[in-house]
């Protein structure tokens, strides 16, 4: 059994030696370079290659996201939905196209020029504005890149879809949660009562 | 030679508590293999598939012909045993146990390797038909979801094969050890006791199983080839793929399970059990196998080329005459040209002649699935597409360690299970010794396992 | 190692904290105010103008809004902003009719390029060393203009060049104005594959000096002579558009393209009939045809006055070019010259046409004349025509003599514009040598590019889809057309347009030059030009200038409704007599014509630069990304050359080596190879990469215009390397095949 | 009606430009490989054309065939995938769903025209050269297969303006990115379906044939052999 033990030094050293191959391997690929070495734009999506940590990816992986993300200005839905403005007053665009504009501080601002100046908030959006600078919105809802969906706004809202059923009730939210996962069977669940394509491609191109 | 049922028992145990320093060479030279081939599928899950050396239009090379070669490697051991049980050819005895943990392991890793291949095998899991709210199922169509049932059930169906004539084994070990060794083979032996009602269930179990196994063997290879001659795809597209991948599974099994028991016999020193005529007897039956991977070969070739539609002939010419000559000829040497001389000159069916013209049946049966994927995808119809494939550093330490993992896997099998079944052994002995066979199931003869 | 690569070790090694601080960083970047108002995710569609070629051809650039990382006051940060997505042809410009051709699509790089130079740039190392350090506009301005200043005051006004390529539209008028009322010589314009030949010949022929208009829609027969007019030629968009309709456009009639070179032009891959002629001889060729459309009286009375008599012996029915003799000169057979006669006089309506190669011999005049008399004899149609102008300003012409200048009386200061003389003029114009003498030299490439490495300053231009651009058709349209089109996407860098820095620096000198030159920005400048169109019967009929002024900029431009040609000017000229072409190098010791080509992927060179040109496929040889030679396989038997070795190949000039290109398309006494790579500073995608042939080229020049005779150079080649040292990318036929891929059905 | 989407390549137009290939990178956000991964034989061009020589100098003849994906009916890639990540539409469209793709890449070995291609490394754009990608097409990630769409973004985009508008989604009010940069009209691309559509005439031409025909992939590319003068003049 002494035998052994120096045997099982012997292992150790192997084994640490397959390892140090493996890193070798990894440190310097035997790939050559790309059409550049220059700062590339990768991809974000899929797994660990385009995401910036193992963690991340994972995160991504199993479909984990912040449910109520911080906002540099603690907006309120509720307020200004109660004032009566329709949704499309500050996010142009969700009627005519995929996409729904974030307002910026020109959006904010062509009312709070006059408007409840003096509260902090506000003051902080006309500092913005000051500097030249957007506000910073942090992004709550988003599909993951690699569930590539070609998510179009206006085909639901002209079919009578109501807002809060993604986006969950604002009028009853100050800056937007992310209440509702929208996850595939979310979608299909809907698409399959109202009796619309479920076709792969209607979506995923 | 005396044997005796004490001198079995010592000499099929004696591996599980004793250990060479050459063993533990190998256990490490296995390891150091497999470890190697976990850091580059590191490296590639990292940077994506672009690391091994595929490309357009060749999209499988070294993964596919690696995963058919160890599918094929698996039907040494089920299936031979299966047969040889069903048939009773008593001769078997020592070596059903080492062949059907050939089976279990190679199937194993042919079952991983398609997991590494995937471009994403994170999602590897999209394969297994479960409900969920997308409404998505596997495509029942595709030949791969046919490959996923056919190996999962393989897998299944073989270690159960192999694990249930080990149950008296396990009881046999556990009834010697003592501390945490007796409490784990005492799981192991699932209460085994020896009783004739135990003896009837496993003779029984073990009856059926050798039934079905050999059709689930015979359909999975057949699946296997489907892979391939599903497709349009020119010298893929034939309908003599599934006896041919049968044919060659076996007769790349048998050359594998010499080998194995040749290794087996000069490290374990098992001398005594496995005897030239198991060796004789194996070369007879990789003769014919021999014999018959050339007739479908050369079936295979000649309606190819008797045929004549150009896009099977450039495949065809590209592997007989031009860049995959070499290897075409390199296989037809190691496949039939050493072989049959060997084993077909009774003098020279010795040991080390049936080790040798199996350790060039594996190398030239790996070839052959080279030859199969490759060319056929270099060489698809439109010539202005066609590609040629290099492999890289990545996808030879892969292949490495898949025969890594596979030696370190039979190391560690043999550390833990006597490599030949002790009790089958002792039966063989009371019959030779001419006491009246007596089924056990028949709960005559108490074959009492080591007390 | 990669930046990749180090991310993926150190996810490895579990340091994910670093880099989700990382992650974090980049997001912290701060976010500009939008400069523009746009709905997200809805794409706008803009008319702007192509400038890559010649040609002019119409762009609609789709715009939609993203967000892109730009510097604003210093700092760095994100803006949201419309970028240009892809080019498109627009459908209403009379050239491009809605087609673009690959060249086109892909200069939408040329905004997005990674090398672009985003600001104003000093060198601080020695010339061509590409070391330079960042200047701010105010100072690189002052300093441009203080460099004027000193000259003008000295006296020396006229030791001013500019250097720039052929640029028609305001851009080259305001160039020319700039420097007439500052005194300096006019501008010298430079590209390589000038046209003055078929100009100069089209002027005496047909009283045009301009490039001809092709109805090929109503052609049913087309003998072309070396001009490659679906590919890179005049006006490839308009032509292959009228190509479809003479192939497959009109049922039951299918026209016929007969080419005539010595090796495949993307063209003559598509010919219906392709003849090897010996190069230089294509002029003989022609009149060997018209000797016997004049013998057997095939043509209408009356047919080819104008042009034929330029030819020695035309009256007399070219008695010299019997068609045996003109067998022995050009290796073309007597009984093929005999039918192409036939044929030519026997379709509804034929065409001959030169271009390329034959022209740039030292006898091109000659072919040119030659083949514009077989021309007049045969189209009966008017197939050939001359675009209408809309000034009468003839087109600015390109010239050798630019590079000339430089080098017998190099000028105090030079300002380059888009021209990269040192790669692409033959090395006996010494370029390199010469800008070694200016002391100052001003580019406002966006590109650092052999020529613009010898700057000492370098002004960015805008990339022109961020410019106001416009043009004047030479060719391509029946009718007169003037492309004019706003900037489609706000600046992405610190950038100025060329002609604003121009106008600028106009207003700062004052004098002649603030007078001549009184508009503040260059889009006020297009305006007064453009206004006096309105008057005239075009695509935009309005009531008011401003009217006029916006529907000119939605449209993409204008264009005259009547599409008469004024008849051109008699130039008288004696006849010309047959000459033999001459070649640089004996051919005892240079066994092989040497053909540069222009490239179907990069032009002259100019578009190396562009990822997804380089990757493009040449479509003969399928080599992408590399440098190759086009030899014929029984030249490569002779001499042991297999596909993708390397292979030298050596004029009395120098030596380039490139990869082996086995082509049936070729004769076996030439070898071919394509231009555009071989730049040894031309960005990342560029730099470095195989051989520029026109690094070798003899100094003949076509004899009466002084153009450079770019296929009078004769080589030798041998093999000199393995495909190892080559490195030709094939996109067919991987790396095993030959490339007689031949098809399996 | 319901539409089926095809297209007409006419060889005797087809002059090689390759401008197709172009508008294919711009409008489908292809990555460029670069050199060294364009010699290892992954460059990704959706539509090539291909060129095959006939003869010798001094008759060498030159046959360019641009190839995209066929769209099959009868497609060879669909049933193989394990996953449905290659399926048909009920617009007989061959679709690839890249979220749905694990890699396996069988589809690709059973495609007789070699048109799918892989995702071996995840795409990479030199900055800013992003910041010309498509928004309305995904950008494939490594490890996904990927081929010609038939530019479905642009059937989508117009079948949801037809919705807006409450009509009948006609032929010919999109055309796919290769087609509308075809100065030769060498493609056609539109509603086969609709009989009185261009691509429906051209479809049914003496001239037309499928891409290897003989296997059975009923491909809803037609293409049209080139004619001769002699043919079209004399004959």
């Amino acid at each position: 059994m002494r035998m052994l033990r120096g045997w099982r030094r012997g292992l150790l050293v192997v084994l640490v030696c397959a390892c140090a191959w493996g890193v070798v391997g990894i440190v310097f690929p035997r790939r050559a370079t790309r059409a550049s070495g220059a700062a590339g734009y990768v991809t974000p999506g899929v797994f660990t290659p385009a995401h910036p940590s193992a963690f991340a990816a994972v995160k991504d992986f199993v479909d984990i996201h912040p449910e109520h993300p911080v906002q540099p200005i603690a907006y309120t839905h509720k307020v200004h939905l109660a004032k009566g403005l329709p949704c499309t007053f500050c996010h142009v665009g969700v009627d005519q196209g995929p996409e729904a504009r974030i307002p910026g501080v020109t959006v904010c601002m062509s009312c709070h020029q006059s408007i409840a100046t003096d509260r902090p908030e506000i003051k902080k959006i006309a500092a913005y504005q000051a500097r030249g600078e957007e506000i910073p919105w942090v992004r709550v809802y988003n599909y993951s890149e690699s569930a590539h969906v070609r998510f179009n706004h206006a085909p639901h809202i002209r079919a009578g879809v109501d807002c809060a059923a993604c986006h969950s009730d604002l009028t009853k939210q100050t800056t937007a949660e992310r209440k509702i996962d929208l996850n595939m069977g979310f979608c299909i669940n809907c698409h399959t009562q109202k009796k619309v394509s479920i076709d792969c491609e209607t979506c995923h191109y | 030679m005396q044997t005796t049922a004490e001198q079995i028992e010592q000499d099929l145990l004696r591996p599980l508590f004793h250990s060479s320093g050459k063993y533990w060479i190998a256990v490490a030279i296995a390891t150091s293999l497999l470890l190697a081939g976990v850091a580059a599928f590191g490296y590639q899950l990292y940077a994506g598939i672009g690391v091994w050396g595929l490309n357009s239009p060749v999209f499988w090379a070294f993964d596919i012909t690696n995963f058919v070669f160890w599918i094929g490697i698996s039907h040494a051991g089920t299936l031979i045993s299966a047969i040889l049980r069903l048939t009773n050819a008593t001769w078997r005895r020592p070596v059903t146990r080492c062949a059907e943990a050939i089976t279990v392991f190679s199937v194993l890793i042919g079952a991983i390797i398609p997991l590494c291949h995937i471009g994403r095998p994170w999602l590897a899991y999209w394969m297994i038909p479960y409900p969920s709210e997308r409404h998505i199922w596997p495509n029942f169509r595709s030949p791969l979801a046919w490959d996923f049932f056919a190996i999962s059930t393989y897998l299944t169906g073989s270690t159960t094969f192999l694990y249930l004539p080990t149950i008296p084994d396990f009881a046999a070990v556990r009834d010697v050890s003592t501390g945490l060794r007796k409490k784990i083979y005492r799981v192991l032996a699932l209460g085994w006791q020896g009783t004739p009602r135990q003896w009837q269930r496993l003779e029984v179990a073990m009856h059926i199983m050798a039934v079905v196994i050999v059709p689930v063997a015979v359909s999975v290879h057949t699946i296997v080839s489907w892979d391939f001659a599903m497709t349009l795809v020119p010298m893929w597209h034939s309908s003599i793929f599934g006896p041919y991948f049968v044919a060659g599974a076996i007769f790349s099994g048998i050359a594998a399970l010499i080998l194995a028991m040749a290794l087996l016999r000069k490290f374990l020193h098992l001398e005594q059990y496995l005897r030239p005529i198991h060796f004789e007897n194996l070369g007879k039956l990789l003769l014919t196998m021999s014999l018959l991977w050339f007739y479908f070969t050369f079936a295979e070739r000649l309606t190819a080329w008797y045929g004549n539609s150009p896009p099977e002939m450039a495949v065809f010419w590209e592997s007989i005459r031009k860049n995959f000559a070499p290897l075409f000829w390199t296989m037809v040497v190691c496949n039939f040209i050493i072989p049959v001389p060997i084993l077909a000159i009774k003098r020279l069916r010795t040991i080390t002649g049936t080790a040798i013209a199996s350790a060039t049946v594996v190398v030239g049966m790996w070839l052959e699935r080279f030859l199969i994927v490759v060319p056929a995808l270099e060489h698809k119809f439109l010539p202005y597409s066609w590609g040629t494939y290099r492999p890289t550093w990545v996808e030879d330490t892969l292949m490495a360690s898949s025969f890594g993992m596979m030696a370190l896997l039979y190391l560690l099998f043999s550390k833990f299970v006597p490599m030949i079944s002790i009790w089958e052994m002792k039966v063989g002995l009371q019959s030779h010794a001419g006491v009246p066979m007596v089924a056990p199931a028949e709960g005559q003869v108490a074959l009492e396992g080591p007390q | 190692m990669e930046r990749r690569d180090f991310i993926k070790i150190s996810a490895l090694s579990g340091v994910m904290a670093t880099l989700e601080g990382c992650r974090s960083a980049e997001k912290q970047l701060i976010r500009f105010v939008p400069e523009e108002e746009l709905i997200p995710g809805i794409a706008t569609i803009k008319p702007s103008v192509c400038t890559v070629c010649s040609a002019g051809c119409g762009l609609l650039v789709r715009v939609m809004q993203g967000e892109a990382e730009v510097v604003r006051h210093g700092q760095q940060g994100l803006i949201k902003m419309g970028l240009a997505k892809k080019l498109e042809g627009n459908p209403q410009h009379p050239v491009n009719q809605g087609k673009l051709c690959a060249r086109g699509q892909a200069s939408l790089q040329l905004l997005y390029h990674p090398d672009r130079i985003t600001h104003p740039i000093k060198r601080i190392g020695p010339r061509g060393s590409g070391e330079f350090q960042a200047i701010s506009w105010d100072d690189a301005l002052k300093e441009v203009s203080a460099h004027l200043g000193t000259l003008q005051a000295s006296g020396s006004a006229n030791s001013l060049a500019f250097l720039s390529r052929p640029l028609s539209g305001q851009r080259g008028e305001l160039i020319t104005k700039f420097l007439k009322t500052y005194g300096a010589p006019p501008p010298g314009w430079y590209q390589p594959f000038d046209e003055a030949v078929l100009r100069q010949a089209n002027l005496l022929s047909f009283g045009h000096a301009a490039l001809p208009t092709f109805d090929l829609a109503s052609a049913d027969y087309v003998i072309c002579f070396g001009a490659d007019f679906l590919g890179t030629w005049n006006s490839p968009v308009a032509q292959s558009i009228g190509y479809g309709e003479m192939r497959q456009g009109r049922p039951g009639r299918r026209a016929k393209l007969v080419q005539i070179e010595a090796r495949m032009s993307q063209t003559g891959a598509n010919a219906d009939e392709w003849i090897a002629c010996r190069p230089g001889m294509e002029g003989v060729l022609a009149l060997g045809i018209a000797h016997i459309i004049l013998a057997e009286k095939l043509a209408p009375q009356g047919a080819g006055s104008r042009p034929g008599p330029l030819i020695a012996g035309w009256q007399e029915g070219l008695p010299g070019y019997a068609p045996e003799a003109v067998e022995k000169q050009t290796g073309v057979s007597a009984v093929v010259i005999k039918r192409l006669a036939h044929e030519l006089t026997q379709s509804g309506s034929a065409v001959a046409m030169i271009g390329g190669p034959p022209l740039a011999h030292t006898n091109g005049l000659f072919n040119a004349l030659a083949v514009n008399a077989l021309e007049s004899l045969v189209d009966k149609q008017s197939v050939l025509s001359f675009t209408p102008q809309v000034g009468d300003a003839a087109p600015v012409q390109a010239s050798l003599a630019a590079l000339h200048g430089l080098s017998a009386q190099p000028p105090q200061m030079l300002l380059l514009y888009e021209a990269n003389p040192v790669f692409s003029a033959p090395p006996s114009a010494r370029v390199r040598e010469a800008l070694a003498k200016i002391p100052y030299i001003v580019s406002f490439g966006s590109f650092i590019d052999e020529t613009s490495a010898q700057a000492d300053l370098i002004l960015p231009d805008h990339a022109a889809l961020e410019s106001w651009v416009d043009n004047v058709a030479e060719s391509g349209s029946s009718r007169a057309v003037a492309s004019l089109a706003p900037p489609a996407v706000l600046p992405l860098h610190d950038t100025r347009p060329m002609a604003d820095v121009l106008l600028g620096l106009g207003r700062q000198l004052g004098g002649e030059v603030a007078k001549a030159l009184p508009w503040a920005t260059y889009d006020a400048m297009l305006r007064a030009a453009f206004v006096p169109l309105r008057t005239r019967p075009g695509s935009i009929d309005v009531k008011t200038d401003d009217d006029f002024w916006d529907a000119a900029q939605t449209q993409g431009g204008w264009w005259s409704s009547t599409s008469t040609t004024p008849p051109g000017a008699a130039v008288k000229r004696a006849p010309l007599s047959a000459a033999s072409p001459e070649f640089a190098g004996a051919a005892a010791d240079f066994p092989f014509y040497f053909l540069p080509y222009v490239s179907q992927s990069f032009g002259d060179g100019s578009l190396a630069h562009l990822p997804w040109l380089q990757e493009l496929p040449d479509v003969l040889t399928s080599a992408m990304w590399s440098s190759w030679v086009e030899i014929n396989p029984k030249t490569g038997d002779r001499l042991g050359i297999k596909q993708g070795d390397l292979v030298e190949i050596a004029s009395q000039q120098g030596t380039v080596r490139a990869a082996a290109v086995l082509s049936p398309g070729i004769a076996p006494d030439m070898v071919a190879m394509p231009v555009g790579q071989g730049h040894e500073n031309f960005t990342r995608f560029a730099s470095g990469r195989g051989a520029n042939p026109l690094s070798i080229l003899a100094p003949l020049t076509e004899q009466e215009t002084g153009s450079l005779a770019w296929a009078a150079t004769r080589v030798k080649i041998a093999r000199a390397g393995g495909p190892e040292q080559a490195r030709l990318v094939l996109f067919a036929g991987g790396m095993s095949g030959f490339p007689h891929e031949e098809q399996p059905r | 009606m319901a539409h089926k989407w095809g297209m007409v390549v006419d060889l005797d137009r087809c002059t090689g430009c390759e401008a197709c290939v172009v508008a294919c990178h711009a409008e489908n956000n292809i990555p460029t490989a670069g050199e060294d991964q364009a010699a290892r034989g992954r460059a990704k061009h959706w539509i090539r054309v291909e060129r095959y020589w006939e003869g010798d100098f001094p008759n060498p003849r030159v046959r360019f065939q641009p190839v995209l994906c066929q769209q099959c009916d009868e497609a060879p890639c669909e049933p193989v995938c394990p996953t449905y990540a290659s399926y048909h539409t009920p617009e007989g469209l061959n679709s690839q769903v890249y979220n749905r793709c694990i890699g396996t890449r069988f589809c690709a070995n059973a495609c007789p025209y070699n048109v799918r291609f892989f995702n071996f490394y995840n795409p990479e754009w030199d900055k800013p050269l992003q910041l010309q990608l498509n928004p309305d097409v995904s950008v494939r990630s490594v490890g996904v297969m990927e081929k010609c769409t038939f530019c479905v973004q642009r059937i989508k985009a117009a079948e949801i303006q037809a919705e807006a508008e409450k009509r009948e989604l006609k032929d010919g009010e999109f055309t796919t990115a290769c087609a509308q940069s075809c100065a030769s009209k060498a493609l056609i691309f539109g509603d086969l379906n609709d009989s009185t559509s261009e691509v429906a005439r051209l479809a049914s031409s003496n001239r037309g044939t499928k891409l290897l025909g003989e296997l059975g992939t009923k491909p809803n590319v037609t293409y049209l052999e080139r004619g001769t003068w002699e043919d079209a003049n004399h004959g």
